[in-house]
């Protein structure tokens, strides 16, 4: 608040200074409370979007690997906890670095500082989990069990957070709040993670389940699609709705503060910029929600609600680079075009007969990238000002503002993919070759929770069926399961 | 904030206006900041109400109608979100208007403005779109899905805003911030929408399914009863608790702003009020439950779950339009008769014949007129003049306040229920008589979720059921469903 | 803000006094809003965990006592509403008053007042209910509703409340707030309660089921236990990520303020120790489960989710009482050791023959009474002095604090254990005694949901099923049930 007694003194008048920091400071105390508030409670809610996941996957695959599924989801989690604490937001946002990857702040070192405290580390990991979240549905009902740990904890420690230094670290490679003109005189604008939380899970998510191919009767003999459905829409609504209501977090609470003027004194501010983030989140989920209604109608003959769902999600996957610089009805362009996306990147995977039992691949990878692309198109010249100011401002291409955005955008793409198919594409590769990627088939034929996890999820029938459950607990219990996992 | 400059610059002395009007500013971007913190988060409550209604849905109906009842509660919310951008919002509160319709800000235009930030939108879209999941819920399991769709449509974008228009925009006939004398020189108290949302959907709900008449089984041929239980009640109270918890937005966040002082300085300011709404709402809710538990105990010999919740809602639904104006003891009395009134209109219902699988009709409908009176016999004169200062206080009738308020409150009742009869009540007829309403005897008997939404909501048994359903899902794919959806 | 005013006044210079007055006033007002919408967020995520509480009983339990369990939970809400509204609050802090029992806002008579506003009860209610919650999961399936009527009123009415008072209002008398040197010169911290809500409910339940004894089947003929499984995994993800998320509320939201600064217009307040505490509180939790699932694997042989999820949570009670006075790496071992503990308790139990169906005794009550011996080791003095300030700083053993808090510390569980089955312990022996506590072997076998609460939560095949529920239904309202509940 500097600049803040600065004006002030001379306001009030001679040898007033003093009167100047005490005013000032106590406004800068206000300012923090409120903030930290904000960014406490959006972190509350992004981590919400968890309960959504683990929700999603769950009704998404089928009764026999529920456990499976979820305890995954618990672990993203809680592994993410860790390893995000001990280096993963050292890698992100460990300043002063290079432009490549951040090397301060492990295990959280002189945090609280003047730029970082305590509630953007957990902003941050909850972001990070959401990654690993996304990646654990593409590879789910067939997958060892070891396999996610390492996934999981190499992708939150270490992929994810390289990828938010370069994007979001104010000296990342391409971040747009870098001061010094690079890549176009532009920075990438992905303002909440279109491309380094959705692509990032996507193409790993990809990656894992191409390599480990389809699940058992997925694609039958005459190589005709059959569909697997998952055990339970209930559950799939419930997490659509739990991610909707986290993505309220997510969005508009990447502003980190919500507490800055841009003319002091009036009612139009930040506080207006993160109200205009929520209603385009808002509008381009609806419209990708209800084309993707009507679409899957004329397409299929039935409403189907866990399309809807999806059609939902990949309408939020997209606006979320563009929320906070694109107008209100750009977002409905975004929406509906997303819906189409995702309906194609669908057929698209059952040509090549790529099996994703929550198409978090199409749904994160492909409509994230179109997210990445529709920013470049719509950003507003004067939201592009407010929300990234004091650097050379590059807007939309069919706003006017010329393609150079575009082309940074086209960049981060290339950039994101490639670096999540060497690493996590390599990683998957050699737990292959090792056999640790895949089940055995009389696993994936029995289900992982009888055969792993300790029994099945339901037990709805008690007399017969918790005896019969009995039985088998114990009796795993007298072999326990060979260390293959 | 102009009169804290003029209070403030004398203060200062001498050539203080400069310095006042800096710290002036300062104050305002600080409670704009903490205001709009406490509406967005409020609006994510009140959103997360969404959930709570597709689950308190789903559990409701029989496991065959679960795909279907739980997409209409997603489309609620997204063809909300587009009618009620493109210009909901503007018939409610576009300002200036006249007292029957705003005509202003059509699709957010000069949105933000002095009077309205995005954020008063979303809070008001989520208002908008629990108005909407209230009806669904008592034409469930025999409602065709297109009648859906339009009904949904014209409640969200023009029924609703209409009537919020009247009793909530600044200009509305009945407004009780309009500042000349109207309806008995006081306006309608109706802070948070008793009857602007719980009884707007509850008559809608009530015309839908008396049109379309009780479903299949209902009531046998010698007109006994049956109970078509839902085929879960744990959703039923997962749902419960996901509307209490959302009702906190709901209720206390009708304030839209927390900042304002009663006296500056002072402890006891807005935040006090809002806090005191909450513990109306908490007593209000938790009293009606304890009386329904025990009354049904009385009535049919169990303690039944479903009923506590629905008691529970109730309550809830009785004190959103006084929460504001009345002591905490006040709401323990709402509490207890709304429990009593929900008990009478099912009993009467049942006598009638009438079908209604969620009592949405009796629950919003009758607690919420139940809730009108209430605020006209209960509301404080002290507290009246605190949340609606600068017009005449007309107070609650036992509270010694006269009858005015109260006339006025009967009033409302009736010009709501007059106006949601003639509009919805038509739609639904004409829907009937072009035989868009209701489903056939065939699908009614299958479950609409098998004909029309693609399979069933569950597949337990893996093995048998999924390729079962698999066939079916091919078979369905293979006729397309005729247009007649 | 009198000192505010008092320090502003000399630096605006002579007759200034009226313009510091009304700036500081002013600042106030903004604290006041931000500290209120603080608190009442964090109440509202506090009021959450309730749904997390039923989910987790109602999937830990058989299918066949759902109905039962969750009507307890939303009892425990419901009822904790209204008594501690009546005296539960003015009991627990209610001043001026003795440091045993507070006897002054009955009814929330006189509040809001300078030290207690609307908010402050309502957060205190939903950390009533939660202890409710803890109990009434020790004692599922078998335990008489009306019995679940009378403690539930009795624990959040008078034995919690009367434990919060010694220990949190600032009369109590080993509260650490307490201004005379009481307790070894240091009073106790539980800074959010592991003994004062999670001890107290553990213990409570530990003695209900040790009274009425395990479950018809829990251990054989030969004295082998038999793991009578819950019906429904997916239910207890839901109640454990539900739980987490309202943590946060729990945790941070217990300093009340966030708005207070340590050293004015420093980046460096009370708003970054909310955030180390949310950190502190999700990196215990993190790593109890991470500790739970390799121990379990070791055990047993599988990936357990159910107990990843219960290790998850004790690492969250034990965490509580220390989260806001430790450095997040001591969190981490908080975690690790609470983990094991509840390994170690449950074996325990098993060996004794005590059956809990949540191990909510060997969860709240161990991993709670660790957690308050954590912060006596661990406790660091930076932070003390910043959370509790003006008072002798007592802190952690290891940090080189001497033994003083330690031992207030012991004393804390020791007087918390002997006061709750002084209380509690005589209820439960006395409802056992006049045959109230358990229910009878047929109601046991044929579960509860059908005997008492009319009809099984599950309807899923409805043709055939919902005629027999039908039918029972039926029956059973024909003869009501026995006045013996």
């Amino acid at each position: 608040m500097a600049t803040c007694s600065a004006d002030l003194a001379p306001l009030l008048g001679p040898n007033a200074t003093a009167a100047a920091d005490y005013i000032c400071n106590k406004f800068s105390d206000t300012s923090f409370a409120v903030d930290n508030t904000y960014l406490l409670f959006s972190a509350y809610l992004v981590f919400s979007m968890q309960l959504g996941f683990a929700m999603l996957c769950a009704g998404s695959v089928r009764a026999k690997n529920t456990m499976n599924i979820m305890l995954t989801n618990v672990l993203d989690a809680a592994i993410g906890g860790l390893f995000y604490y001990l280096f993963g937001f050292a890698f992100a946002f460990g300043s002063p670095s290079n432009g490549f990857i951040g090397r301060h702040h492990f295990a959280l070192r002189s945090v609280p500082s003047s730029s970082f405290d305590y509630s953007n580390f957990l902003y941050q990991w909850a972001f990070a989990i959401a990654a690993a979240g996304i990646t654990s549905g593409s590879i789910a009902e067939r997958t060892q069990f070891v396999s996610y740990l390492i996934y999981s904890s190499f992708l939150t420690g270490f992929v994810y957070p390289v990828v938010s230094h370069w994007f979001w670290a104010t000296d990342g490679w391409a971040s747009a709040s870098r001061a010094d003109d690079f890549l176009f005189g532009s920075g990438v604008i992905d303002f909440a993670g279109s491309g380094v939380v959705h692509v990032v899970g996507g193409v790993a998510g990809l990656w894992g389940a191409l390599i480990e191919g389809p699940r058992i009767g997925r694609f039958d003999h005459s190589g005709r699609s059959v569909a697997l459905r998952g055990h339970s829409a209930t559950l799939v609504v419930i997490g659509t709705f739990m991610l909707w209501f986290g993505w309220y977090g997510f969005n508009p609470g990447s502003f980190n503060k919500i507490s800055s003027f841009y003319t002091s004194g009036n009612y139009y501010g930040q506080w207006s910029a993160v109200g205009r983030t929520a209603v385009t989140t808002t509008l381009a989920g609806c419209t990708a929600a209800l084309t993707t209604l009507f679409g899957k109608r004329f397409l299929t003959g039935h409403w189907n609600v866990t399309d809807v769902c999806n059609g939902l999600l990949g309408g939020f996957a997209a606006i979320t680079a563009g929320c906070s610089v694109v107008e209100p009805w750009a977002a409905i362009i975004c929406g509906f075009v997303a819906a189409w996306v995702l309906i194609s990147c669908n057929k698209l995977a059952e040509k090549v007969k790529f099996d994703d039992p929550l198409e978090a691949a199409q749904l994160h990878g492909g409509c994230g990238a179109w997210g990445i692309i529709f920013t470049a198109l719509f950003a507003s010249e004067k939201y592009v000002r407010e929300v990234y100011p004091s650097r050379p401002v590059r807007y939309g291409l069919f706003m006017g503002g010329g393609g150079r955005l575009l082309a940074a955008h086209i960049i981060q793409i290339l950039v994101i993919v490639g670096w999540v198919s060497v690493t996590m594409g390599t990683l998957f590769y050699f737990l292959h070759k090792f056999g640790l990627l895949r089940i055995s088939a009389d696993d994936e034929m029995a289900g992982m929770d009888l055969t792993r996890h300790g029994g099945l999820a339901y037990v709805y029938h008690d007399e017969d069926e918790s005896q019969k459950q009995g039985t088998q607990m114990r009796k795993i219990e007298s072999h326990p399961s060979p260390p293959s996992v």
